[in-house]
C-alpha cells in the first residue's frame, strides 16, 4: 500500500516486519510462527483501534488518498457497459465531468461523474477532477437525454470543487451549477447522488440534488475545504484539522444532519485497501436505490424530491 | 465655540457623524447627500450597500410591505466554534447590530400597484451569508408566490454560503433552486436583482437563474474569489472582473439599472408580464 | 440623397438641374417656371420607369443602402417602449442581435433583430449584423422568455449572413442555428418574422421561422449571396447581376413562390428615400398579424406553423 | 498475352479498375480490399464515401429495409440556369450517374430486430444537397418515425443548401427541423450521424440537433467554408478544423465511431431508448 497516510504507519511498520520474518521462515533460517502469529495479533487490534477511531481530518485525507478508486475504476468494475457521451454542445467537451450511458447488473442508466485521473497526465486532462462550467453543461445535457429516455441518473461525486480559473468565471461557472440545481430539481426520472469520494462545495452539488444522497463511509462533503475555511476563521491553513472538525463533514456527520440519507461501508481502513469490497458494496446499494425509485412516477420523484431539499436545514423560528 | 478648538478625537466624532466616505472613489459625501441620493456616490455613481429595509422602502409601494418568517433566526447545528469565538455569539452580534433575525427579509408588497412577493438580502448580518434560515425564508417566500399566483423577486447581496452551518448552508443553494424551478413550472415570472456584492454559494443558485436577471451599476458578482483566481491561474485579472459591466458581456446580466431607475423598471418588466394575464 | 446608386443617377442629375434652376429663380436671375415644370415631369416619368422595373440586382442594391432603415431606426420609431435585455447565460452578449421587451401601438411583444450598424464604428461593435452563435443563443433564450410570458415574437431580419469567423464556427454557428430551427418551431406564441433588408441564408432564417414571413419591397432573401453563387457556378463574382437574377430573391418572387405570405410597400425607389412612411407601413402590417395571431391557442399556432413549413418546397413526384 | 505488353492507356484503365486511390492518404489499394473494408482506408483508417444504399446495407438487418418516397426527384422550380448550363440537365445528368431521384434515400427497417425509420443522404447525387425533394423525404420519414413511434436515424453527407432551388432550399432547413422538433415532443429518439462531409445548411439544421450526434473518425464537418473563414480572419486554421475530432472537443459530437462498429453501436444506443418502454 503506497503511500501510507501517517496514521497507518505503526500499522505499515509491523506488517512489515511480519512479512521480514515470514521471508525469514521460508528461508529455513528459524522458526518465527509464534512470532507472527503474536504480531498479526497486535496487527488486527491496532486496525481496529485506529480505524474505528478516525478524526475527521484523517478521514479527510482517506477521501483523498492517491489509491482510492476513482470514477474511472467504477466505470470497468461495476459497469457492464459505459457509452461515453461527449460534449455540452455549446463549447467544449469537459473532460474532468464526463458521462454516458451505462449499464448495472442489467438496469440501464444514465451515469455522470467527477473525473479524477490516477496519474499526473490523466490529471492535468481532466483538471484533477475540477470542471468547468462546459461539464456541469454537458451533465445537464445528459441528464435531460436520460429524462427523455426515462433512464434513471447516477451522479458519482468526486472533487475539491469547481474549478475557480478566469475562462470558468467567464463562460458562468455560477450560472452552469445554479442552473443545475434548478433543473435537477425537476427532472422526472430517478437520481441517485454518490459522493465517492471527496464532495467540494458548489462543485459537488452542481451535480449532487439527488432523491437520495449517497455516501461512501471515508467519503467527505463540504461546503468549503478545511484548508480555506481554516484559512479565513482561523487565518491559518494549518488549522484545518480543526476546521474538519469543526465542518461536520464527514459521513457520519452528515447521517446525523439528516443529509446523508445511507452510508456505504468501506473495507477497513479505507477504500484503497480493498478496490474490489468497496466496488461490490457501492454497485448493490445503486442498484438498490435505482429499483427503488424506478417504482414511482415522474411527478412523484420530483414531488418528493421538493418535499426533501425543503426539510433540509437547521434554524429557530 | 469652534470645533477647531476639539481634540482630534472628537474632530474624527463628528466628522464621521456628517460625512460617509465613498467606497469606490474614497471621495467625502455629506451624510445627508448621501442618503438623498439612495445612497449612491454623486461623484462616481458608486451604488453603496443599504440595508434590506431601505431597499423595500425604495421598491415597494409606500405602506404596502407586510414581512413573513420574520422570527426565523439561526440556531447553530454544528455548535460551530473558530478561533475567533462561537457562531452562536456571532450570530448574537449580528443580531443586535443589525437589528434583524436572518440575512434575508421576505414578504409581500406592490410595485406600482403590481402584488409582487420580494425577498431582500441585507449584508449587515454575517455579511449576508446563507445560511439554513436564509434558505428557508428565501424558499418560504417563493411559496408564497407559487400558491398566490404572484411574481417573485429576489434581491441579492451575499458573501456567498455560511461555512458556520457547514453542508446545511451548501444545501440551501438546492433548496432556493427547488423553489425557483416551482415557480417556473407554473409559469409565474421570477426576477433577480444582483447587488453589490453576489458571490460564491448565492451567486451559484437563486441569484443567476432569473427570468431576467438585473444589476446595479459596479456591482461585483462571481463565483470564486479574485485572489482564489489569481492564484490558479498565476496572472493578474483585468479591473473589470467580476463587475456587472462585465457580467453583460459576456451574457449573465440582461440589464444594468441605476438605483433610482430600479422601481420605475421592475414595473415597466413586470407589465410585460402582466400584459396577457 | 447620398450615395445615389447607379441606376438613380438620371433623377439625381434631373433633380440637381431643377434645384439649380430654382436657386437662379429665387436669385431673380431669370423665369424658369416653364423648364422646371417639364424638368419635374420628366422627373417623376423617369422615376416611373426606372423604379417600376427595378433588376433584382437593382433591388439588392437598396437593400443594402447604407441609408436604408436599419433596426434601431425602427426601434425608435415604431417602439413606445423597448427594454434590451442582453446575453445567452453562457458566452456572450452578442451586439449584432439583439432583442428586448417593446410596445408597438400598446401591444407588448419581444422584438429580436439582426443590429446593424449605421456608422463604421457602430458596425465594428455590431459586426455588421452578422451574428455570433452567442447572438442566435441570446435569441432563442428570449423567445423562450417570451413563450413564457405569452408574448408574440416579432423578428427583424437583416443580415449578410452567420459571422463566418474561426470562433463563431467553433462555439457551433451550426448548432446554434439548427437549434433556433427546431425550437421555433414548436414556440407556442406567435411569431412574426420580417425581412427588412438583406435575408442572408441561414443567419436570416436562425430568426426567420415564422407563422408568417413578411418582406419589405425591396427587401431581399438569398440561400447565398449573388456574389458568393456567381463565383461558385460562374466561377466569376462579376456575374452577380446574372446570379441576383437566377435566385429569385425578390421580395415579389419570394411571393410567388409562397414563401412571402405579405409585401409590405416601400416609398418609390426604396425605404431610404423616405424612412416615416416605410414605418408606418411596416408598423401597421407588424400590429396587423400579431392581433390575427394572438387570437389563436398555442397548439394550434405549432400545428398551422408545421403546416405552412411542411408545404414549402416544390419537387416532382 | 502479359499486360506489359498493353499500351498506356490501357495500362490505366486496368489500374482504376483494381485499385483505389485513398483520398487522404493517396495509397493505391486493392479495390477488393477497400471494398471488403468498407471503404474505408486499411492503411490511414479514411472513412472513404460510401453510397446511400451501401450504408443501409451496413446498417441494417439483412432484407428489412423498405424503400418510401422513392420517387421524389427535383422539378426545376426557378427554371435555373448558369454558365455551365441549367439545374433540370445538372439533375438528368445526376439521376442517370448515381441511379437516384433525389440527395436522400429513406425508408424504414431493422437494426437487430429493433424496427427504425431512416434517411441516408448520398454524395453523388448534386453533392448531396438540400433540394425541396431532400427537404420533403427527409420530413416525411420523420413523420413516418412520429405516426408510428419509432426511432429516426438520420445519415448526412452533403456540401450545403442547394443553390438552384434559391431560397426554396434554405427553407427546407426549417422544414426538416419542424419534423424533428416533433419527434422530440412525442419523446422519440432522433439520431444525427454525421458523416464526410456534412457542411452548410445541412450541419445548420437537422444533422446538428440529434438527441446522439455521432460522427465517423476524420469526418469534414462545419458550417462556412475553410476558405470562406480564412479570408475572414485573414490566418491559417488549424490542421484538424473541422474535423469530427476537433468537434468532439468542442462539444458538438457525442461519440466517433468506426464504420466498421456502426451498427453495433446504433443497436446498443437504441437499448437505451428502448429499456423503459
Ligand atoms: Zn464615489
Ligand atoms: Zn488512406
Amino acid at each position: 500500500m503506497e503511500p501510507t497516510l501517517e496514521f497507518e504507519k505503526p500499522i505499515a511498520e509491523i506488517e512489515e516486519m511480519i512479512a521480514k520474518l515470514k521471508k525469514l521462515s521460508e528461508d529455513k533460517k528459524g522458526d518465527f510462527s509464534n512470532q507472527i502469529k503474536e504480531l498479526e495479533k497486535e496487527c488486527v487490534e491496532h486496525k481496529e483501534r485506529i480505524y474505528a477511531n478516525l478524526t475527521p481530518w484523517q478521514i479527510v485525507q482517506i477521501a483523498r488518498h492517491p489509491k482510492r478508486p476513482v470514477l474511472e475504476d467504477y466505470l470497468s468494475l461495476i459497469c457492464d457497459e459505459f457509452i461515453e457521451l461527449h460534449g455540452d454542445r455549446r463549447f467544449a467537451d469537459d473532460q474532468a465531468l464526463i458521462g454516458g450511458f451505462a449499464t448495472l447488473d442489467s438496469r440501464r442508466v444514465m451515469l455522470i461523474g467527477h473525473n479524477k485521473g490516477k496519474s499526473v497526465d490523466e490529471n492535468i486532462k481532466r483538471n484533477f477532477g475540477q470542471a468547468r462550467p462546459d461539464g456541469y453543461r454537458k451533465a445537464l445535457r445528459l441528464m435531460k437525454l436520460a429524462e427523455k429516455f426515462r433512464l434513471p441518473v447516477i451522479t458519482l461525486i468526486d472533487t475539491q470543487g469547481a474549478y475557480p480559473g478566469r475562462d470558468g468565471e467567464e463562460r458562468g461557472q455560477h450560472e452552469a451549477i445554479a442552473r443545475n440545481l434548478t433543473e435537477m430539481a425537476r427532472l422526472e426520472v430517478p437520481v441517485v447522488a454518490c459522493v465517492i469520494g471527496e464532495g467540494g462545495s458548489g462543485g459537488a452539488i452542481g451535480i449532487g440534488v439527488g432523491d437520495v444522497i449517497l455516501m461512501l463511509q471515508n467519503a467527505i462533503y463540504s461546503v468549503i475545504s478545511p484548508e480555506g475555511c481554516a484559512a479565513i476563521l482561523w487565518r491559518d491553513a494549518a488549522k484545518a484539522p480543526e476546521a474538519a472538525d469543526a465542518l461536520k463533514l464527514t459521513a457520519q456527520s452528515l447521517h446525523e444532519l439528516g443529509i446523508c440519507d445511507e452510508i456505504i461501508p468501506e473495507p477497513a481502513g479505507g477504500a484503497h485497501h480493498n478496490h474490489s469490497e468497496t466496488v461490490e458494496n457501492i454497485k448493490n446499494t445503486l442498484v438498490k436505490y435505482v429499483d427503488k425509485l424506478s417504482r414511482l412516477s415522474g411527478s412523484k420523484l420530483v414531488q418528493k424530491r421538493f418535499e426533501k431539499y425543503s426539510k433540509i436545514g437547521m434554524f429557530a423560528d | 465655540m469652534g470645533w477647531f478648538t476639539k481634540s482630534k478625537q472628537d474632530k474624527r466624532v463628528i466628522k464621521d457623524e456628517i460625512w460617509t466616505r465613498c467606497e469606490s472613489c474614497k471621495a467625502h459625501i455629506f451624510k445627508e447627500d448621501w442618503t438623498n441620493n439612495l445612497s449612491v456616490c454623486p461623484r462616481c455613481n458608486f451604488h453603496g450597500r443599504i440595508t434590506a429595509y431601505e431597499r423595500i422602502g425604495q421598491i415597494l409601494d409606500s405602506g404596502s410591505f407586510k414581512e413573513i418568517n420574520q422570527s426565523i433566526t439561526p440556531s447553530d447545528p454544528l455548535e460551530f466554534s473558530d478561533a475567533k469565538g462561537s457562531y452562536a455569539e456571532k450570530v448574537k452580534a449580528s443580531r443586535k447590530k443589525a437589528g434583524l433575525n436572518e440575512s434575508v427579509i421576505t414578504g409581500t408588497g406592490q410595485i406600482k400597484e403590481i402584488p409582487v412577493v420580494v425577498a431582500v438580502m441585507d449584508f449587515r448580518f454575517l455579511g449576508g451569508s446563507l445560511g439554513s434560515g436564509t434558505g428557508e425564508k428565501i424558499l418560504r417566500a417563493a411559496n408564497t408566490a407559487y400558491s398566490q399566483r404572484l411574481p417573485y423577486i429576489v434581491f441579492s447581496a451575499s458573501g456567498g454560503a455560511r461555512m458556520h452551518e457547514g453542508v446545511l448552508s451548501l444545501m440551501q443553494m438546492a433548496k432556493t433552486c427547488a423553489g425557483i424551478a416551482r415557480l417556473d413550472k407554473r409559469g409565474l415570472p421570477y426576477f433577480s436583482v444582483l447587488t453589490h456584492p453576489t458571490t460564491g454559494g448565492v451567486s451559484a443558485s437563486y441569484a443567476m437563474v432569473g427570468d431576467i436577471n438585473i444589476s446595479e451599476p459596479g456591482a461585483l458578482i462571481g463565483f470564486a474569489g479574485r485572489r482564489v483566481i489569481e492564484q490558479t491561474i498565476k496572472q493578474k485579472l483585468p479591473e473589470n472582473f467580476q463587475t456587472a459591466e462585465y457580467l453583460v458581456e459576456k451574457g449573465f446580466i440582461d440589464c444594468i439599472v441605476q438605483r433610482k431607475d430600479m422601481k420605475n423598471t421592475l414595473a415597466a418588466l413586470l407589465a410585460y408580464y402582466q400584459s396577457k394575464r
